[in-house]
């Protein structure tokens, strides 16, 4: 995959472009005729800085830094509504969360201590490391992603209903489920990695 | 004072026929059947409600004149009226079209109207008669007696009875009620056969189904209405006398939001730009401005279209302070915990979220049209959003004009109707 | 002839008008009156029974003028329709049975007064005859040699005229010769068209019915439809010929003020160039001045602060040669810079495509361009400033301005205040510098109009018109050269309801010059210019009237043997139909008229009438009414209701059974136009206590159908105090209301008003002698 | 009929009363449930981010392979999220020729044969309205849920993106999806009218920030109440844990008091077919127990 190009100057559309062959639903952005139906739709709108209909255009505008960085990448509870009212067919769910993603790989989450990214960081440790999530172990190393102190404070806020589940019979003790081939797995994940790398 | 010549008769028909027959009695229509015989030619104009006009009967105004559309139909229906060449059939349903240039057949419903050509509209029927209809003229915002005069300025000045008092005791009461041996209940639907050589489809439109706004929930209120029905509320024979008014309680309506591209410009809805709107919602404006000193006007848009002449048309509303723009299609629309409906999205321009409560909100719904489901045979096409038009340089019979060819105002239809009589002169052989 | 006159009265009991009226006391009243030949009743004489009556009695000669006294004359008027009887109407029922209480002794005085009304009508009205003139040529003449005139020639061709085409130019094709591709019109509605111009113009010179003339221009015209006589002259030799009729297509031309478009930069920085210019650019693929471009910023410009031309075709332009750019090469950054964007319509289609392609759309404001170029943009949605850098080229969407003059000739000498609509049209008439007209009664009347020198609007100067230029026809008509425009320059017509009548009969306007338009818009327009074209030779061929009294054969006639040469006709006519002859006398082009009857209400001595509408007609009726004994305190009131609207609006009144003033009387007028001052003075004279004129909307937005009338109408009432202060009567006894055809709710209360006022005033002394 | 069935990873935890329930159900509506053999997480909402798009394809090619080897048409998924990503990424195997590729290539490096997206994934409401219809669910009522209030409460993948499209199999609206409610019906209970029925709870985020999105629970509570529901019926296994772990953390922060249940409408046909409170409807796994529903079950 191309190096993800910086605008030399406002408007240059080497970004853009780039979204636009690189992103998936990325070929559609540019359709955006900027009629806010998203942004007024999306049920998290007053957590996001600029939603996805002035994020869209800011990616027009080649404001590469200022798109990656932006909260709205992060505020998406992917619910769908954008992505089934867009009156131009704009699948705005699917760009967000894929330009979210490009965020994750361009630093540009770490760096800003985006809760989401480690969330989906700890996630995937899961998924990969056992073919299953197993939310108890999710939780924890998301929880103590912040720091020692914060994970127990986080902890222990979460314990009561921990418990709950735990004699509900929603939560177990004991090891995490796992797949039984996890080999073939990694070997799986593994190529994946490298095509994606490759693009 | 006018005074009728009898000119030329119809011209026997048969094959290579020279008449036109003309699809649909709105202005479009009209303008098509009247340039066409007044340049000499026979022509049949085909309508399917009781009464010419189609759509532009039902507005208050034109923009960007403000002046009434009942004005220039007056001074066609003195043309249709003073015009032998013109005959008018009303209540008949086109409903396939087969045959070639010169020879076309188009097969009508021919809707059972009670009344016959004897009825001088002196309005005794109407008095006897008990049962009411949802007024199709109001779009059912009023009710009126199921045997009624279609409205004040009908043409034909004609009166219309619904199928719904068949049978019942409104039935023997209107018989007995009419002196002149009008009424006619063992009229029933039949299909008819026209011949013609040449056609014009003037089919118009109808407004976008609302209900199909989910996020729009026009049913949800009352309060929730389309630009039709605003034309209607506004008018001086609409159903609130021409005060606009909240439908829910009659209150004033003073705060009033207008929703531009409810249909149009939308993927899921109608593709195209339904291009009346944004002028037509400019005018709603100046209806409740009129009416209210304390009026607060909020158009919300995507782009104001404000095509050829319209500009100067925008910019003379654009200075009245109570009249706000505000760039956003709005997400969504709702009747509120007050009672009122409310309107909520993001504005564009500064990335602001609202939810604000009106006394009435307008849908400018978007225009479709009505020629679909009609079996159209020969030289002429249907696009994919159901407009009528001639197949390219093929040198065919069938043309189109008005909303039935594309989204048009009134007047690029009444230009494209004036167009469409050349062609359908020049199809049947012009002398 | 007078006096084989033979009255039939034809009163109809339909419709409720016998339990309204009490029938055997009106036909008493009536049946003997003076010429009343026969006076018959019927249940309904709209049934082919009551029909039957009436065409009997004409067939065996008793009567040969009908008054039908049943509903309104705008409706069963193809029934009461008989051979070789003029047919007049009376209105018992709208007016009568459906807007006052029955069985009224008021109630029967105004049916009466209906009646006797009609008899007087029906007495001094007569069928009328056609003109003699005949249409000499059936050929048509179009101007300009561009998409909408080419267009026009081979639809007129098509129709089966003889068609000569004039382009003032080397060659034909104008400014469609010049563009690279074309929006699509068709479905789709998106992927550019190639430009058809080359083959259109091949057509048109392979068409054996159509002459082309280049290097041509119209040098004079006169006569009327069917018989307009043109000199057309090319590269200085002139020919002459005649024409049927005239379809004008002379197109648009680059604003004649750049200067609102210097802030982009156009003609001050380099590399900014007009989207006219860029077309040439797209031609040569992207190639301009040696370098080939692929950073374009295009400019619609934001018309409230540019010009007010642009309107959509602009827009849809900027698009159409963003999507060009992109087809040259997608490599290319091309930004529209854009107020509201108006793809209107199907260009939706058109605008997504170009979003497809790559194409950057942005609501944004040019505050300032620089050399580079550069621009300082606002973006609007961005909410903030930017510099857009780097750009290759700036491209800016100039407007479209009507050549409803021709640039290239100097202004008419005379004769200009009539380009404009709104200008006064009673502007003082001089002839070489002394007031027209003799006879003292035109001195008085005529003063008034010597304080109106100044009425004619600032923007309609003559020394200085809206649109510098000459003519496009150069009409040779009392009233100057010109065809009127409308506010912007565009040539005048109802333009929503009737877009092709113009003020000048036989001469229709299309393309451009009647309203900014794309290509494909043209070529529509071009159609129903031609159709009118056609139709006017047809009707004319049987002297008949074009819109809107179409088909009506009366026009008037001129008794020159008491005309005072005032030549307040041959100014007012809102269709320039009458000329003056070489002693002054007015001289009527009766196919240029559309019948309105203007003149006849112009004319000081009245000498002006049509076959079956005059003074005298209408004095007659007048005094047909009776004025009640002033001891019964009951006024009368006179209204002169304009036929298209108001009489209407009364009508549907009748219809909604409101009810009516009854002490209103009402006569249909053609236009106000043709209202004579002296109706009113009589109608004073005679002791109505009041008169009222309804007339349509005037102004800009007018609704006169006749253009003018109610303008005139009002104007002329402006003059009537002077008129009333010699009989000693209050102003207040005569009123000027626009009234439209929706106002069928507020004539009744304008009526009953107006009512009101006079009751104050009090009767009228007049009343009894 | 043989449906291959995907259980997904909440079905071992938060949502084990959904899987139970599914899987008592759907058998006795004609439905037979085959598991996907050794299937593995689908990434959820967020393994894009963490993983990365092409190792999220992998996850849900995984599963789809071994699906494949079932022989079975049809895969189901009660499981909105795992809905959502087996879906797409099957679409994306079946149109997107570098996806099926890509897809190819991963496979063969877990010695797997290459899979052409030619499964049809549903979601179990779809499959309850497209395949088994609510008259044979009414048919197999013998204890009609009679006053049980329930406010039907869609959420959001579980209708979005899909339910309109023809690979969604149309089976209802985005904006006011009726399924529920008929569902609902069929049990013999009563829906009462619920307008935040696809509102969303705020899905992941709600699990990794609640302070953030708790005022989107507490609206959906509040409606629930304004209703007069006696439990709020959801499909989604997040939505239920979420709305039900929070109403606490809901009343700390508002002063509210709410302790509405929130079920499965599997929970609710169990019931109303008069199954096992516990072993089909796992009515004792709601940590909000829905008492006036287990008063109803069949003892």
């Amino acid at each position: 995959m191309t190096a993800v190009p910086t605008p030399s100057r406002t408007y240059d559309l080497s970004f853009a472009r780039w979204v636009r062959e690189n992103v998936e639903g990325g070929d559609k952005l540019n359709m955006c005729m900027q009629c806010g139906m998203c942004s007024g739709s999306c049920p998290n709108g007053q957590e996001m800085d600029n939603g996805p209909r002035k994020l869209f255009m800011m990616v027009r505008a080649g404001l590469k830094d200022e798109v990656l960085s932006s909260s709205t990448l992060w505020e998406c509870t992917s619910c769908y509504r954008c992505y089934v009212r867009c009156p131009r067919g704009i699948p705005v769910t699917t760009i967000v969360q894929h330009l979210a993603a490009l965020a994750a790989k361009e630093g540009y989450a770490p760096k800003n201590k985006v809760e989401n990214y480690f969330f989906s960081k700890a996630f995937w440790w899961s998924a990969e490391s056992f073919g299953k999530t197993d939310e108890r172990l999710v939780t924890m190393k998301y929880f103590f992603s912040f720091g020692f102190g914060e994970g127990i404070r986080k902890a222990l806020d979460n314990l009561k209903i921990a418990l709950g589940m735990i004699k509900a019979g929603r939560m177990h003790i004991g090891l995490p489920h796992t797949i039984k081939n996890k080999s073939q797995l990694k070997a799986m994940i593994a190529k994946a990695k490298e095509l994606e790398q490759k693009g | 004072m006018t005074f009728v010549e009898r000119r030329g008769t119809m011209a026997q028909d048969g094959p290579h026929s020279q008449t036109i027959a003309v699809i649909g009695g709105g202005i479009a229509g009209l303008t098509a059947a009247l340039e066409a015989a007044e340049t000499g030619y026979d022509v049949i104009l085909i309508e399917k409600e009781p009464a010419l006009g189609g759509r532009v009967t039902r507005l208050n105004r034109y923009f960007p004149k403000f002046c009434h559309p009942t004005c220039g139909l007056e001074i066609n229906y003195q043309r249709l009226r003073k015009n032998p060449r013109v005959k008018v059939l009303t209540m008949h349903e086109v409903v396939a079209v087969d045959g070639e240039k010169g020879n076309y057949t188009i097969t009508a419903k021919k809707l059972p109207r009670f009344v016959n050509e004897k009825c001088t509209a002196c309005g005794e029927c109407g008095k006897v008669c008990e049962t009411e209809i949802d007024d199709p003229y109001n779009y059912g915002m009023s009710k009126v007696k199921a045997a009624r005069l279609p409205h004040e300025h009908a043409w034909p000045m004609r009166y219309v009875i619904d199928p719904v008092v068949k049978g019942t005791d409104d039935q023997k009461r209107i018989e007995e009620a009419c002196k002149y041996g009008a009424v006619d209940f063992s009229e029933e639907e039949e299909e008819v056969t026209i011949n013609a050589g040449a056609i014009v489809w003037a089919t118009g439109w109808r407004p976008y189904d609302a209900r199909k706004l989910e996020t729009y929930h026009y049913d949800s209120s009352p309060d929730i209405i389309n630009n039709v029905e605003m034309e209607r509320l506004a008018n001086h024979d609409g159903p609130t006398g021409g005060k606009v008014v909240r439908p829910s309680n009659g209150e004033p309506a003073k705060k009033v939001a207008l929703i531009q591209c409810a249909g149009s410009r939308d993927v899921n809805h109608l593709p195209y730009c339904s291009m009346i709107c944004c002028l037509a919602s400019l005018k709603h404006a100046a209806y409740v401005l009129e009416q209210y000193e304390d009026a607060e006007v909020h158009m919300y848009y995507i782009d104001i279209r404000a095509h050829d002449k319209m500009q100067t048309f925008y910019e003379r509303l654009k200075v009245d302070p109570r009249l706000k723009f505000i760039k956003s299609k709005p997400a969504e629309i709702g009747l509120g915990e007050d009672g009122r409906p409310y309107v909520k999205g993001e504005r564009t321009i500064d990335r602001e979220l609202y939810c604000e409560s009106y006394d009435l909100v307008v849908l400018a719904t978007g225009m479709e049209p009505e020629a679909k489901g009609v079996d159209i045979k020969g030289d002429v096409v249907k696009d994919e959003d159901g407009f009528v038009l001639a197949l390219e340089g093929e040198d065919g019979g069938q043309f189109s004009c008005g909303v039935a060819a594309g989204p048009f105002d009134v007047a690029l239809s009444t230009m494209s109707g004036t167009a469409a009589a050349l062609k359908a002169i020049q199809a049947v052989g012009a002398r | 002839m007078s006096d084989d006159i033979k009255i039939g009265i034809y009163l109809c009991e339909g419709c409720g008008i016998a339990e309204a009226v009490n029938m055997d006391e009106l036909e008493q009243a009536v049946a003997n009156q003076y010429q009343v030949a026969k006076c018959q009743r019927h249940a309904a004489f709209c049934s082919d029974e009551g029909r039957a009556v009436i065409e009997k009695d004409v067939k065996d000669g008793e009567v040969n003028r009908v008054l039908v006294a049943a509903c309104s004359h705008r409706v069963m008027t193809d029934r009461f329709n008989f051979d070789g009887a003029a047919t007049v109407r009376a209105n018992l029922r709208e007016q009568v049975a459906w807007t006052q209480p029955p069985q009224d002794e008021d109630t029967q005085a105004f049916a009466k007064d209906n009646v006797l009304m009609g008899i007087a009508q029906a007495r001094t009205c007569d069928l009328p005859e056609p003109h003699e003139n005949v249409v000499k040529s059936e050929k048509i003449l179009v101007v300009g040699g561009g998409i909408s005139g080419l267009t026009a020639a081979l639809e007129a061709a098509r129709a089966g005229h003889e068609v000569t085409l004039v382009e003032k130019t080397d060659q034909l094709g104008g400014w469609t010769r010049k563009w690279s591709k074309l929006i699509p019109s068709r479905p789709p509605y998106r992927g550019l068209i190639d430009n058809p111009i080359e083959d259109i113009i091949k057509a048109v010179e392979e068409n054996d019915k159509i002459t082309v003339m280049l290097n041509t221009l119209v040098s004079k015209t006169s006569g009327e439809p069917g018989e307009f006589s043109v000199t057309l002259s090319q590269g200085g030799n002139e020919t002459e010929d005649v024409f049927g009729s005239i379809v004008v297509a002379t197109g648009w031309r680059m604003p004649d003020d750049m200067t609102p478009y210097e802030k982009y930069g156009l003609g001050k920085i380099g590399n900014v160039i007009s989207g006219v210019d860029f077309e040439e650019v797209l031609k040569n693929g992207l190639e301009h001045e040696g370098k080939k471009l692929n950073t374009i910023a295009i400019i619609i410009p934001c018309e409230s602060e540019a010009m007010p031309y642009t309107s959509g075709v602009a827009d849809r332009i900027a698009i159409k040669q963003a999507i060009q750019v992109m087809d040259a090469d997608p490599s290319a950054m091309v930004y529209v810079l854009h107020d509201n964007l108006r793809a209107h319509g199907q260009a939706e289609e058109l605008y997504r495509e170009a979003q497809e392609k790559g194409v950057v759309f942005m609501k944004a404001m040019v505050k300032s361009a620089s050399e580079g170029p550069e621009l300082v943009i606002d973006d609007l949605l961005l909410g903030r400033e930017a510099t857009l850098t780097g750009l290759d080229a700036v491209v800016v969407q100039t407007g479209m301005m009507p050549n409803s003059t021709n640039p290239d000739l100097p202004m008419a000498e005379k004769g200009n205040e009539f380009l404009c609509d709104d200008v006064n049209p009673r502007v003082p008439i001089t002839i070489n510098g002394q007031p027209a007209g003799d006879g003292d009664e035109v001195k008085a009347e005529a003063a008034g109009d010597g304080e109106e020198a100044s009425a004619v609007t600032p923007d309609c100067d003559p020394e200085n018109p809206p649109l510098p230029g000459g003519p496009i026809l150069n009409l040779q008509y009392r009233q100057g050269p010109h065809i009127p425009i409308l506010y912007n320059g565009f040539i005048d017509s109802h333009y929503i309801c009737f877009p092709y009548e113009t003020r000048r009969t036989g001469i229709y306007v299309c393309g451009a010059v009647r309203k900014p338009m794309t290509t494909a818009e043209a070529k529509e327009d071009a159609a129903g210019a031609v159709l009118k074209a056609k139709q006017a030779i047809n009707l004319v061929k049987e002297s008949r009237a074009t819109h809107p009294r179409v088909g009506d054969l009366s026009y008037p006639h001129f008794g020159l043997d008491i005309c005072t040469k005032c030549r307040r006709c041959t100014v007012e006519c809102p269709f320039g139909a009458i000329d003056e002859n070489e002693e002054g006398y007015p001289k009527l082009n009766p196919s240029r008229c559309r019948r309105c009857g203007t003149c006849m209400g112009a004319c000081p001595v009245r000498t002006i009438s049509f076959k079956n509408y005059s003074p005298n007609m209408v004095a007659e009726m007048i005094e047909a009414v009776e004025q009640p004994d002033p001891f019964d305190e009951k006024p009368r009131i006179m209204v002169f209701a304009c036929e298209n609207d108001a009489y209407p609006a009364l009508d549907m009144a009748g219809i909604n059974r409101r009810e009516i003033n009854k002490y209103m009387r009402f006569i249909p007028v053609r236009c106000l136009g043709s209202v004579t001052l002296m109706w009113v003075s009589h109608a004073l004279e005679k002791g109505y206590d009041g008169v009222m004129l309804m007339g349509c909307k005037s102004g800009d937005d007018y609704q006169c159908h006749f253009v003018k009338g109610s303008a005139i109408a009002k104007e002329r009432i402006g003059k009537v105090e002077e008129t009333l202060r010699n009989l000693m009567l209050e102003p207040e006894r005569v009123s000027f209301e626009e009234v439209s055809i929706a106002d069928s709710k507020r004539v009744v209360e304008l009526l009953d008003q107006f009512g009101e006022q006079i009751k104050g005033i009090g009767l009228n002394p007049f009343k009894g002698f | 009929m043989k449906f291959t069935y995907y259980p997904g990873c909440s079905s071992e935890a938060t949502g084990r009363h959904l899987d139970e329930s599914t899987r008592a159900v759907f058998p006795e509506l004609g439905i037979e449930v085959e598991d996907i053999e050794d299937w593995n997480c689908c990434g959820a909402s967020v393994g894009h981010i963490g993983g990365g798009p092409l190792p999220q394809l992998a996850l849900n090619a995984r599963n789809l392979a071994n699906a494949k080897k079932r022989g079975n048409e049809h895969v189901f998924t009660s499981c909105a999220a795992c809905y959502l990503n087996t879906h797409r990424n099957n679409l994306a195997i079946r149109d997107n020729e570098k996806k099926r590729q890509a897809a190819a290539e991963i496979l063969k490096a877990g010695g797997e044969e290459p899979y052409e997206g030619d499964l049809k994934v549903h979601h179990a409401m779809e499959v309850l309205v497209n395949f088994v219809g609510m008259d044979k669910v009414k048919e197999r009522v013998t204890n009609p849920l009679k006053g049980l209030k329930v406010a039907g409460w869609v959420g959001c993948q579980t209708v979005r993106p899909f339910a309109e499209t023809d690979d969604g199999g149309h089976y209802d609206t985005y904006e006011d999806p009726h399924f529920l409610d008929d569902i609902t019906e069929a049990c013999g209970a009563e829906a009462v009218d619920y307008k935040p029925k696809t509102n969303c709870c705020g899905g992941s985020v709600a699990v990794m920030k609640p302070e953030k999105t708790l005022h989107l629970m507490k609206l959906l509570l509040e409606e629930a109440e304004k209703a007069g529901a006696d439990v709020i019926s959801t499909p989604c296994p997040l939505c239920q844990t979420n709305l039900e772990m929070y109403q606490e953390a809901i009343n700390k922060k508002y002063g509210t008091n709410f302790n509405i249940p929130v079920v499965f409408p599997q929970q609710l046909m169990a019931v109303a077919f008069g199954m096992d409170p516990v072993k089909d409807a796992a009515l004792h796994r709601n940590t909000i127990r829905a008492e006036k529903l287990e008063k109803m079950a069949k003892k």
